[in-house]
């Protein structure tokens, strides 16, 4: 029982992929260091934004820099106070909500400053663009809904959340008219695009157990609409898909997950809290195959690139899966420390931010 | 130079106008609520309540007043006695 | 159910507990009719009792049959794997709440410790804490109780996080926060564990930052707690609405009081145009309060009413002062003194039985039997009395130390070498507050006896009389003052003069004799000193001690001045003629809850009269752990150019600049004391000061216990600007010797 | 770090007598200490049962032969909430009572032992007049009431000397109406009547003055009320 317990268990090396299964092949084309690492492990959840051959990604100094698909710098953009989900690129604009509570708009050109909008907390999520207005959930539980051309703030809806959560939330959604959020109250709501009026509201999960711990159900995983319903997830909680015009429940199952969720060819992909890769159907909820090789190494969510499934842990390891089979095909350590989040498709593979703020442009290779 | 000494104050302040409110046929919780409770009750003379006010300053002459209430057997205010003149405020 | 007369009474099912006692627990007696209530109060009435599980009533004709199971004893309790709180302070609780060894066992006790003890864990942050408890029967009814607990690690603060600051800069705030990011202190302040007093007590200090500097409206929309999946980081967001800036426009009073307006007028400090302060306001109106405290109305109720103008950011307030009646003070009951005498404590108050509650009097009167230092505490608390709503008690509970110190040992002091001591000093002698001390030093530098008594209360209102009788035989072979030896000896008279209620005069006035007897390698100025005054000198001395004393306590000052203006002489007709001259300042102020800062500044010049020259014996000697740390001691001032040997001098300045703080560990014991502490000083003879260069200082940790063996020292110090021929001793302690 | 758990002697069923014969071994030779922790032993296996009940009573009275005045009146209150008819229970009463009364340091101290003294063994008395205790209660009850009553004798005076006159004739009306059977109460009525003087109540002086000398009428007191007329 040492006085000081040292930071992060260090991690083992991953158990090697076996010649049958090495199908992809992963590497690092190029790599563009950033001003500022997170010390913390990947629940920042930083996310890197990309538009045709521009990328703009946000350190944890505040700084928003946009560079080329060959990694060049473009241009970079001090802000005051840390990004906390990362920048969304939309048509010629960048969009990006930091934590002392600022939605700021840039030009992708130059990344001059067009606007900012002063929210009520910190911004958690990243902004998203729908249509000529913008959404964004704030740490105290609020969902605000702004005006694209100058930042007007239109609406806002306020769920009422637990005194403690969990760390991040999920991104809001939208499709035509209606707006899609999750809560750390574990609740998912649809609300009316136009004027933030509510359509319904359901507890994906409810809070069990005695202590203010075992009670959280924050609804932290990305929401995915498949069809006419929609997929939330909760931590401690539930997986479970809702009607999208009614909220009525078509299946839940128990599930612990706070990594965003992710459909691709007609199957829904996650990673749970325990780190175990699940491929799910979206119809059922039925699991289709399940990988838990990578357990305890504080994994990223799933992301498809060149047909693969790849998943980042704390140690800096990518893996690759096959999305059919759930084998893992290929692995590579690529960053010194701890992937912050899901990698994104780039060309023809992927770009991946570490902890210690670098991003990595990877290429991906199928045999 | 004089050597410090405390002060020493005694026992309940009264003003004029609160024993001009005083009329016989009070009952003693009448009484207590308008004068207070008095700090010099003797154990052989049930039938009367001292208002006695004392300050001696460090130095100097001990300044005194004294209100005595006096009650019938049956427990009324009977008559006032002592020193009735208007408190100075105190320092 | 129907109701019957109860003809007998049965119980069955006992193991245990004598039937008698059942029977005196049960409502109901033979021959009476037993109703259904009646019954169902019955069960009640055993089920009270605390010692049955299960409780039935049956009928046999007219016996009522009582079967119940007695609930097991706990025949032991085993607690494992607590490091977080105290275990001692963990037993205490479970006996509060019933589980005892030998006590009946009460499931629900058990859910009730199991859910306190998760929330006090989570109150500390201990978020991955797993609490396992296991009852294993055991034959005759009893259980064993054992409760494992895996505390895991206390999740770590990553960052505190203020939102919507417009008017200060976000690092100005969380400064303000007693919480925050793991830094170096953090294993002893334990900031970086979140827990929710303290994230209460920040939030105060917040929101008084802002509305001391203007922001009335200033608002703490939300605050959020988050924690990251693996529970091993908190984020903590502070979500503020500053609102807009006040000037304050105008100041009313209102209220009928006895202390004439114009007086409490003068004690508001709001001042009309000046920006808008809460602490201001709080201020002006306790200094109200207090004010009407001090003439008796205790219960006087001062109520600054503001009256807001949005539009043009201004606030007046009407300071509705409601005085409530006069209120006296009855009784004065002292307890817990079972070695004081009550009147040594009830000498110390300034409040009267029979007179007008006076605040700040009883605030003098905790802090002077605080000064006594016989106590390790003093509780104060004003009960109403029951009945006469405009009487109060005063109710005095002290919690004694011990104050005698019977010492019997080997001290070692770098100074006098080995040092055998003997010494009794009972500073609250017989309980009468009377100080009594007598000691022998034997050492290889001094062979000392000293006798001395003070009755603090002469006379009632404080005058103090003591006496000491002395004698004290210094040979300095072994340190490095020039060699000599001098015996003296003397008795002295002393009488204390209270002049106010924090300062006092001490006239003394003694004979002393000294005779020296000087060696070959004395040196030569002490040879001329013999030579013009001879080897056996006496003379009568007087002197006359200023002191203002307003610390708080004397064994653990926090606050308060002590200075002290100090002038000797010998009266003319003694063979010696000089006189000495010194000014001592003390000051302590507290710096948080725990750190004070102390400092402490000394000058002192000799001087001969009537042609004569200042005794050599009666110079300054700077240097060791009680003036200069880091150097040996007496070994600052001017050398001997012959043999390089301290010769003292006739000025003297020193100055000691120290933050205290509690040993981490023992915080709340007033025995322990650690310092950081910067020493500067010398000793000389010119009239000018020393240059800041010509100071010896040094710079290091200190370390204080007053043990039951005495003040206990020891200083790791390290020298600044050493000059050659300076003597350097990191190392130094004391036993024994007061400070 | 791991914090060892206690362990116990093996829990073989002696038989109770056993185990209370080991422990009244120590308690009969005044080892008191010992003889705690035998009978507590006793206590934990055995917590039922004529032998448990004396066993609680013997470690009362250990405490207090050992004069740990507290943790007698605890154990002697843990006997008698656990049973309160019990044949013996007047005894822990009296035990609580001595154990308070072993506390009282005298009149110029503390006076809250004395009251509670007072208070227990006044138990004793009331509800089990006839207990063979009570004669004892009774005569110990009187010397705390004497106490009690200089106790505040001691206060009035400390008062009259420092000019407090209310004070010192509170104090003193204290005596003569709550310890009229002390002898305080013969000096209190003198100080009261000296206090009422100093107030310049001379008629409540002189009242005073004259039962002072009605009830003793040689009292040594007198001289110091020259200054009343006891016309």
């Amino acid at each position: 029982c040492g006085m000081f317990s040292g930071g992060p268990a260090k991690l083992a090396k991953p158990t090697p992929v076996t010649a049958a299964d090495q199908r992809v092949k992963l590497s690092t084309a190029w790599q563009a260091r950033l001003y500022g690492g997170w010390r913390v492990d990947p629940y920042q959840a930083t996310q890197v934004a990309v538009a045709g051959d521009r990328i703009v990604v946000g350190d944890s100094r505040g700084n928003v820099i946009a560079l080329n698909g060959a990694g060049r710098e473009l241009w970079r953009r001090q802000l005051d106070g840390r990004i906390s989900a990362g920048g969304t690129i939309a048509g010629d604009r960048v969009y990006v909500g930091n934590d002392a509570g600022f939605v700021t708009a840039l030009s992708l050109s130059q990344g001059q400053v067009l606007w900012r909008s002063a929210l009520s907390s910190e911004v958690i999520t990243r902004v998203v663009p729908a249509g000529d207005r913008l959404l964004a959930q704030t740490n105290d539980g609020k969902l605000w809904s702004l005006s694209a051309k100058d930042g007007a703030q239109q609406w806002s809806y306020s769920a009422t959340i637990p005194s403690l959560s969990l760390r991040g939330a999920a991104t809001p959604l939208a499709d035509q008219d209606t707006v899609y959020a999750a809560f750390s109250s574990g609740e998912l709501a649809a609300l009316d695009a136009r004027d933030g009026h509510l359509l319904w509201q359901v507890p994906v999960a409810t809070p069990r157990g005695r202590t203010e711990l075992e009670r959280l159900v924050d609804a932290d995983a990305t929401p995915v609409l498949m069809g006419d319903s929609i997929i939330a997830g909760t931590y401690q909680g539930k997986l479970g898909a809702f009607n999208r015009s009614s909220g009525a429940e078509s299946w839940s199952r128990d599930m612990s997950v706070f990594n965003p969720l992710l459909l691709a060819n007609d199957r829904l992909y996650l990673t749970d809290a325990q780190d175990v890769l699940y491929a799910i159907d979206p119809r059922t909820g039925a699991t289709l195959w399940r990988n838990d090789q990578i357990q305890g190494r504080g994994v990223t969510g799933p992301a498809l690139v060149q047909g693969t499934l790849l998943v980042g842990d704390r140690a800096g390891y990518l893996f690759a899966f096959d999305p059919e089979s759930g084998r893992r095909i290929g692995q590579a350590r690529i960053a010194a420390t701890g992937l912050q989040s899901a990698p994104v498709a780039f060309g023809d593979g992927a770009l991946a931010l570490s902890r210690e703020g670098s991003l990595y442009r990877l290429r991906v290779a199928r045999r | 130079c004089n050597l410090y000494r405390v002060d020493v104050q005694q026992g309940n302040v009264i003003q004029q106008q609160q024993v001009e409110q005083l009329k016989p046929g009070m009952d003693r919780g009448q009484v207590q609520e308008l004068l207070g409770t008095p700090l010099v009750t003797d154990p052989f003379h049930p039938e009367r309540w001292d208002y006695v006010y004392s300050f001696k300053p460090s130095y100097g002459k001990r300044e005194q007043r004294r209100i005595t209430v006096i009650f019938d057997a049956s427990g009324k205010l009977l008559r006032v006695e002592g020193d009735v003149k208007p408190a100075a405020a105190p320092r | 159910f129907e109701p019957f007369t109860v003809s007998d009474i049965q119980i069955r099912g006992l193991e245990q507990t004598d039937p008698g006692t059942v029977y005196n627990y049960l409502p109901i007696k033979t021959g009476t009719l037993l109703t259904e209530e009646g019954a169902r109060a019955a069960i009640k009435a055993l089920y009270d009792t605390g010692f049955f599980e299960d409780v039935q009533l049956g009928r046999e004709g007219d016996r009522l049959v009582v079967t119940v199971r007695e609930r097991p004893t706990i025949a032991e309790i085993s607690l494992n794997g607590v490091k977080a709180f105290p275990q001692d302070k963990l037993k205490e609780s479970l006996k509060d709440i019933g589980l005892v060894e030998r006590r009946v066992f009460d499931p629900a006790t058990l859910d009730q410790i199991v859910t306190e003890l998760e929330r006090q864990y989570y109150g500390m942050g201990y978020y991955a804490a797993k609490i396992k408890v296991e009852v294993e029967r055991l034959e005759r009814n009893r259980v064993r109780i054992r409760i494992d607990v895996d505390e895991g690690q206390p999740a770590k603060i990553q960052q505190v996080n203020v939102v919507g600051n417009r008017a200060f800069p976000r690092q100005t705030l969380i400064g303000l926060f007693s919480l925050g990011k793991t830094g170096a202190f953090s294993t002893f302040t334990k900031n970086d564990q979140y827990s929710r007093q303290k994230l209460l007590g920040d939030l105060e200090k917040l929101r008084s930052y802002y509305m001391d500097r203007g922001y009335l409206d200033f608002d703490i929309e939300s605050t959020q707690v988050t924690v990251t999946p693996d529970r091993r980081h908190v984020f903590i967001t502070v979500n503020v609405k500053e609102g807009a800036r006040y000037r304050v426009k105008s100041v009313s009073l209102s209220g009928q009081t006895d202390v004439p307006a114009t007086e409490l007028r003068k004690l508001i400090t709001v001042q009309p145009g000046a920006l808008f302060s809460r602490r201001e306001v709080t201020e002006s109106a306790n200094a109200i309060a207090d004010r009407l405290g001090d003439v008796g109305y205790a219960f006087a109720n001062v109520n600054p009413v503001p009256a807001v103008d949005k539009d043009k950011h201004e606030v007046s307030f009407d300071f509705q002062v409601s005085q409530g009646r006069r209120v006296y003070v009855r009784r004065i009951n002292v307890s817990g003194n079972n070695r004081t005498r009550d009147y040594v404590i009830r000498r110390e108050f300034r409040q009267m039985e029979g007179a007008w509650y006076d605040a700040s009097k009883i605030r003098r009167s905790k802090e002077r039997v605080n000064r006594l230092g016989y106590f390790d505490e003093v509780n104060l608390e004003t009960p109403a009395v029951p009945d006469a709503s405009d009487q109060v008690d005063i109710n005095v509970n002290v919690t004694e130390r011990s104050t005698g110190q019977f010492m019997l040992g080997v001290g070692y002091s770098n100074a006098q070498g080995v040092l055998f001591n003997g010494s009794v000093t009972q500073r609250n002698f017989m309980g009468k507050g009377q100080i009594l001390s007598a000691s022998v030093d034997v050492s290889d530098l001094v062979k000392s006896f000293n006798l001395s008594f003070t009755e603090p209360y002469f006379t009632p209102d404080g005058i103090s009389l003591g006496g000491d009788i002395y004698r004290t035989d210094t040979n300095t072979q072994r340190l490095i003052i020039a060699q000599y030896r001098q015996v003296t000896s003397g008795a002295a008279v002393r009488v204390g003069l209270p002049i106010t209620e924090h300062v006092n005069d001490i006239v003394r006035l003694g004979y002393e004799n000294t005779s020296l007897s000087l060696v070959e390698e004395s040196p030569q100025r002490y040879k001329d000193f013999v030579a013009t005054f001879g080897d056996n000198v006496s003379s009568v001395k007087a002197s006359n001690t200023l002191v203002y004393d307003s610390r708080d306590s004397i064994i653990y000052p926090t606050k308060g001045w002590n200075n002290r203006l100090i002038t000797e002489g010998t009266l003319p007709g003694g063979d010696l003629r000089y006189y000495r001259v010194e000014l001592q300042g003390q000051y302590y102020r507290p710096i948080t809850r725990s750190l004070t800062g102390f400092i402490n500044a000394e000058y002192g010049f000799v001087n001969g009269y009537s042609g004569k020259g200042v005794p050599f014996f009666q110079n300054f000697y700077l240097g060791g752990p009680n003036s200069v740390r880091g150097y040996r001691t007496f070994s600052l001032g001017p050398l001997d150019p012959v043999d390089n040997v301290s010769l003292g001098g006739t000025r003297k300045v020193q100055l000691n600049t120290e933050l205290l703080f509690p040993v981490p560990g023992m915080a709340d014991s007033k025995s322990f004391r650690g310092s950081i502490f910067f020493d500067a000083g010398w000793v000389y003879d010119d009239k000018y000061l020393p240059s800041f260069s010509e100071l010896r200082k040094s710079t290091g940790i200190g370390f204080h216990w007053i043990s039951p063996l005495g003040p206990l020292r020891f200083s790791l110090a390290y020298p600044i600007g050493v000059k050659p021929g300076d003597r350097k001793e990191p190392f130094q302690f004391t036993i024994g010797t007061n400070f | 770090c791991a914090a060892g758990s206690k362990n116990k002697a093996a829990d073989s069923a002696t038989p109770v007598e056993r185990l209370y014969a080991e422990a009244e071994k120590p308690y009969k030779s005044g080892n008191y200490q010992q003889a705690i922790e035998k009978f507590e032993e006793l206590e934990s296996r055995y917590p039922y049962g004529r032998y448990a009940e004396q066993a609680q009573l013997n470690v009362a009275y250990s405490y207090y032969k050992m004069g740990e005045s507290a943790a007698a009146v605890a154990a002697a209150d843990r006997f008698i909430k656990l049973h309160p008819t019990h044949s013996s229970v007047d005894y822990a009463y009296y035990l609580r009572g001595i154990a308070y009364y072993q506390a009282i340091e005298g009149a110029v101290w503390d006076p809250q032992p004395a009251r509670n003294a007072y208070d227990s063994l006044n138990t004793v008395v009331t509800r089990f007049p006839d207990s063979r205790y009570a004669a004892d209660a009774r005569l110990r009850m009187a010397k705390a009431l004497e106490i009690l009553g200089n106790y505040e004798l001691n206060v009035a005076k400390y008062y009259f000397t420092r000019g407090a006159f209310v004070a010192a004739a509170e104090r003193s009306k204290t005596v003569i109406t709550d310890y009229q059977l002390t002898p305080a109460r013969e000096e209190a009525l003198a100080l009261l009547a000296r206090s009422y003087a100093a107030m310049g109540l001379s008629d409540l002086a002189r009242d005073t003055a004259k039962i002072l000398a009605y009830n003793y009428p040689n009292s040594r007191f007198l001289k110091e009320l020259k200054g009343i007329p006891l016309s």
